[in-house]
């Protein structure tokens, strides 16, 4: 980042005046607990004591054997605390907040998970919590509400625009340019303004800062190849970190919807169907008609669901120091079955982009190389969305008959 | 004339100056015509037409409804700086341009400023564009002799007010409360203060905007702003009242 | 235990001539592990590298405040693959499974936690795989169904009895009796004939394993005390195991329902409604009546709804090395309100149970000693109980309106 | 006398004896009745009575519903006890108790030896007791003489089958296979030559249940064992056609 909040041609910070006085005592406050060697060591004890830290790196004996090529390993941010890798973020900015002295969080939430992790914080650290969500999320994800609400949070349905993630990131914006001196707003991703998604990375590097020293203990050598699924960019930057002054091939793989062709997808470093924008406090490659409005985006995962994407992703992408992929809903479904039945381990809609594109190359690569594959969360709270995603017949009658109870009692 | 001249001139004649701002496309092209028509016959002195954007961080919900109404209508950026250029030439009272920064970085910088120049624009409010991220913009601006205005917010330090005022052309849009656009302000004592410091930070004109809603709230201002702007208070009405209720609004303000 | 199986009074193994040979083996094959040092290591190795042990034991700073009492930490078993402590025992007895040579495993459920760890083992280590599961249960824990089957196990919904747990222990058992050569019958808690109680504590006594160091790194000494829910006494047995020759007080928490003079609970081993009796392979005290035949019991959390308990704590009991408490359902729902609020944790409804006893000892106990409370597992897999249970409308309306579309479009 | 004594004296007489089951309270005391009375009438030579329980881990679905569903007309321990009574008063065949060991437990077994033994109850069948588990049991089984029947299963080895021989009296009745009551068995190689062990290791006489379902069943069995036990098939029987369809079903098995 220079510093101006700049990586390459991306990011910045884009801000209304009124935050510009709240920035610069973002960046200050960051950059102290970034040259402050016991900040990182408070951060380690915390996700060490409260959120199961190191997750496990395993191997993948069962898909390893199936593909016939490389030995695959899995990154275990499902067991992290809240079920994500979300939880890094927030429990790192939480910290933040403290010494900032300031009372009270919100938070964007697409998916629900960073919602959820940022209610979670707040409950650990004591603070006012206001979760910004899309209407339409919030009918597809109540769970997360529900858990969110019962951590004494308050969850806004934003009715604005599609009424998903961007809206939601819009909203907080708003609430934030109203109570700045009490409020500090919870990035979830590794986008918006600066130094969001330096801080972001920051403290998902912790991913790759596990992995490198786990996959010498299992495998003896750095793996071949990386894979992460990319939302806004933070679990991708956060397992890619640490490898980017590395041999290992770095992969991202974006939300390819119904097809990279059919407009119906997230894909913005991969395909064609971005340009360079400016919105939500950045610049990125944003998916945008000619006059720039954002578009409509389409994912089975609604955290990859997003226009914009980390800069800092922009950039590794400009200087092909990252590759990106697609996987389609279709391809993540199958993935998600295989690594069920294979493993017994049920990564989130988000996280098993990055296992299609793993089991596309494992076969092509060498026995005696590892690939990781980046598990940024679990798939189990999602059943709503992938038990309607298997069309599955008991799961809705199921539903029916919970549902006549509840009606016919009220 | 430059924009602030411009207002300098006509403020000479008045106690205070009125900038309202409209949404393109909202309800329609049409009825802008004849709410701008209203305005300008009713002593408006500068209006800021907002080219409607997808992510309006900045605004409020009637404002923000308002850009997604005129976007599912269609609008285009031409259309909005054609618009424009019938304005300026109809009119003669300065038109600016509202719009986040995007609307002109997918355009081209160069091809923007080189269109509002020709519809004789006197001035650009982009509200997520802080100086330091507008080189080009900047340039641009003077290139074209289209006025940056630059906004003072109640949590601006002296020091941010001089990078401001360093920066900005036309003058300073003072915002009068933390916040988004749409929601009434209260001018206190802390008001006040921030004015005076806003006052003292700059020798521009000062446009005081966001809550400005009758014309009590104008009277407070007098003395102490240059300007004051309406903003969603107008587009609320038309909702509610059809754009002929404008004129009447207008000239009750002072 | 002593070499048939018992421990004090009771214990030991009533089970049909046909197993007979099957238990000598395992027998056998468990004395064997445990024999062997590789054995545990091999464990350990497993549950590092798929299972996120050790687990946090986390310090409860705001329930401690808010308490004025003792130190309470929670040890967090929610962090386990699969969401429970459940997962331990599995695990260690796939194991044996693969060393037995066995290529088939059962398993009885109640919750599902246990079906769920189970048909995550054996998708993980290549067995085929039947659960057998309460029809009431297959109805009120749809969600564990349908990952249960989509990790490939087949789920058999057990219509007879009571249609609850211990119908389906019932029915594992005649599916043993009839596939002795190829099946192992994974036990699910430290019930059943021997050497499962002893077997399954073996397993879960990783937790006090662990427990014992962290604490000493965490608070200097040994706490106070150590509270843990009681089903069957697995997570109970694991999290008091190495502290059975010290001074920290134990302290097992039953199902109290809706109180321990309604009936309607599951109290065995506090209260005065439970008598010494054999079923389902074992001795201890069950809930039956004057002529031996079980009773139906009571309790908001499913996995604590059994009618026997653990002839080893049957035995502590006795000798008064345990002591037991009840918790209702009422206690157990703000309890789990309190520590989502405070806390961010979310323990699920069986835990929530030793929450309870905690929460009303700690603020008698000095503000220098620490008290632990095994949280046995995550509350959020059990949303539509705990929804259910909370009577949130948004959530009723969320539910019809899911069964709305689902009834239009089939 | 004993049960192993009369069965050796019935035995004289018939190519191989015969044991029904029945649950008692099942379908009602009423139907016990009058299905023991036609049992008996076309001469069957020992009935295996069983006390429902409420987990009867070795019964397959048949018998287990049977269990369930006496249990819920409110069958007690001590009606079974007393109906044994008046059919071991009644006819002159030797009647069993079958039941799990927690319906003896609970009543006490000392009370329910003697409560058997006044019964004039022959043996106890409990197939969850193996020896190991039941000292008392047999003790008392021993002390007032009521055969405690063991069990042979197609897994027991041959050193089992000797302690399991060393501990049993009145008959040891061998499984024909893997599993729970009520499934049809297949009588092949394997089953010979299982049968040849299980004669091998007893002197005593040795009866095959499970699944034996018809006439060609107990045909096959003849000259190998000497009684052979009917269970499940006669309650789907009652099950279907009522009581009254024991008899001709009874006689058309020889
Ligand atoms: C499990 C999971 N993975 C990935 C993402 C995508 O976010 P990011 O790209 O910032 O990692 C999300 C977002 O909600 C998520 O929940
Ligand atoms: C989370 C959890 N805790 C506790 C229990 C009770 O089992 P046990 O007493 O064997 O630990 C269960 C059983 O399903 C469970 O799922």
């Amino acid at each position: 980042m220079d510093n101006k909040g700049f990586f390459g041609n991306w990011g910045g910070a884009y801000i209304p005046e009124i935050l510009h006085q709240t920035f610069q005592e973002l960046h200050v406050e960051y950059q102290r607990a970034k040259n402050d060697p016991a900040f990182w060591q408070e951060y380690l004890h915390l996700m060490r004591t409260y959120s199961c830290r190191p997750t496990p790196l395993t191997y993948a004996e069962n898909l390893s054997n199936h593909f016939g090529g490389a030995r695959i390993f899995i990154k275990r941010e499902d067991l992290n605390h809240t079920g994500a890798h979300k939880a890094n973020n927030v429990m790192g900015q939480g910290l933040l907040v403290k010494r900032m002295g300031k009372k009270r969080v919100i938070a964007e939430t697409g998916a629900g998970q960073h919602g959820m992790a940022t209610a979670t914080m707040a409950a650990k650290f004591g603070f006012d919590c206001t979760i910004y969500m899309g209407e339409v999320d919030v009918r597809r994800q109540r769970p997360n509400v529900f858990w969110m609400e019962k951590m004494g949070a308050t969850v806004v349905p934003v009715k604005d625009g599609s009424r998903t993630l961007k809206d939601a990131i819009n909203e907080a914006f708003r609430d934030w340019v109203t109570n700045i001196d009490s409020t500090h707003y919870v990035f979830g991703t590794a986008c918006g303004p600066a130094p969001f998604p330096e801080m972001v990375t920051w403290f998902q590097s912790i991913i790759s800062e596990e992995t490198k020293e786990q996959i010498k203990e299992l495998h003896g050598k750095l793996p071949a190849r990386i894979y992460a699924c990319v939302g806004g960019g933070s679990n991708a930057m956060g397992s890619f970190y640490h490898y980017l002054d590395t041999d290992t091939e770095l992969v991202g793989v974006e939300a390819g919807g119904h097809g990279i062709d059919s407009g119906m997808h997230a894909s913005r470093l991969c395909g064609t169907d971005a340009s360079p924008g400016v919105a939500q406090g950045y610049k990125t490659m944003f998916l945008q008609n000619e006059d720039g409005q954002m578009l409509e985006t389409h994912s089975v995962a609604a955290g990859l669901d997003y226009v914009g994407v980390s800069p800092i992703l922009s950039d590794l992408w400009e200087k092909k120091q990252v590759r990106f992929e697609a996987a389609t809903d279709k391809e993540v479904m199958a993935a998600l079955d295989l690594t069920m039945k294979l493993e017994g381990i049920i990564p989130a809609l988000e996280s098993s982009h990055a296992f299609v594109q793993a089991f596309k190359e494992a076969p092509t690569i060498a026995k005696d190389e590892a690939i990781i594959i980046n598990m940024s969360g679990r798939g189990d709270k999602d059943i709503f969305t992938i038990a309607h995603a298997y069309d599955d017949p008991s799961w809705k009658e199921f539903i029916i008959s919970r549902a006549a109870e509840y009606s016919s009692k009220s | 004339m430059q924009l602030e001249q411009i207002l300098r001139q006509r403020k000479e004649k008045k106690d205070i100056l009125l900038m309202t701002h409209i949404v393109l496309g909202y309800p329609s092209f049409e009825a802008n015509r004849e709410i701008v028509r209203q305005m300008v016959e009713n002593g408006v002195d500068c209006i800021e037409m907002q080219i409607p954007f997808s992510e309006p961080m900045a605004d409020g919900p009637v404002i923000l409804k308002a850009n997604q109404d005129s976007l599912a209508n269609g609008t285009t950026v031409a259309q909005c700086i054609a618009f424009g250029a019938e304005m300026a030439a109809t009119y003669d009272i300065p038109f600016l341009f509202m719009t986040y920064y995007n609307i002109l970085f997918k355009h081209g910088e160069d091809r923007f400023f080189t269109e509002a120049k020709e519809a004789n624009i006197k001035g650009l409010i982009i509200p997520d564009l802080p100086p330091e991220m507008g080189e080009n913009f900047f340039r641009l601006a003077k290139e074209n002799e289209i006025a940056p205005i630059l906004i003072f917010a109640p949590t601006s330090t002296q020091e941010r007010m001089a990078t401001l005022d360093s920066m900005g052309q036309g003058f300073i849009y003072c915002v009068a409360r933390r916040g988004v656009t749409g929601k009434k302000s209260s001018f206190g004592d802390d008001f006040n203060e921030y004015l005076a410091r806003c006052r003292n930070a700059t020798r521009m004109p000062i446009a005081v905007g966001f809550g400005i809603q009758d014309k009590e709230d104008i009277e407070a201002l007098k003395g102490r702003a240059d300007m004051a702007v309406i903003g969603s208070q107008t587009i609320r009405l038309v909702d509610e009242q059809g754009p002929e209720a404008v004129g009447p609004f207008i000239q009750g303000l002072r």
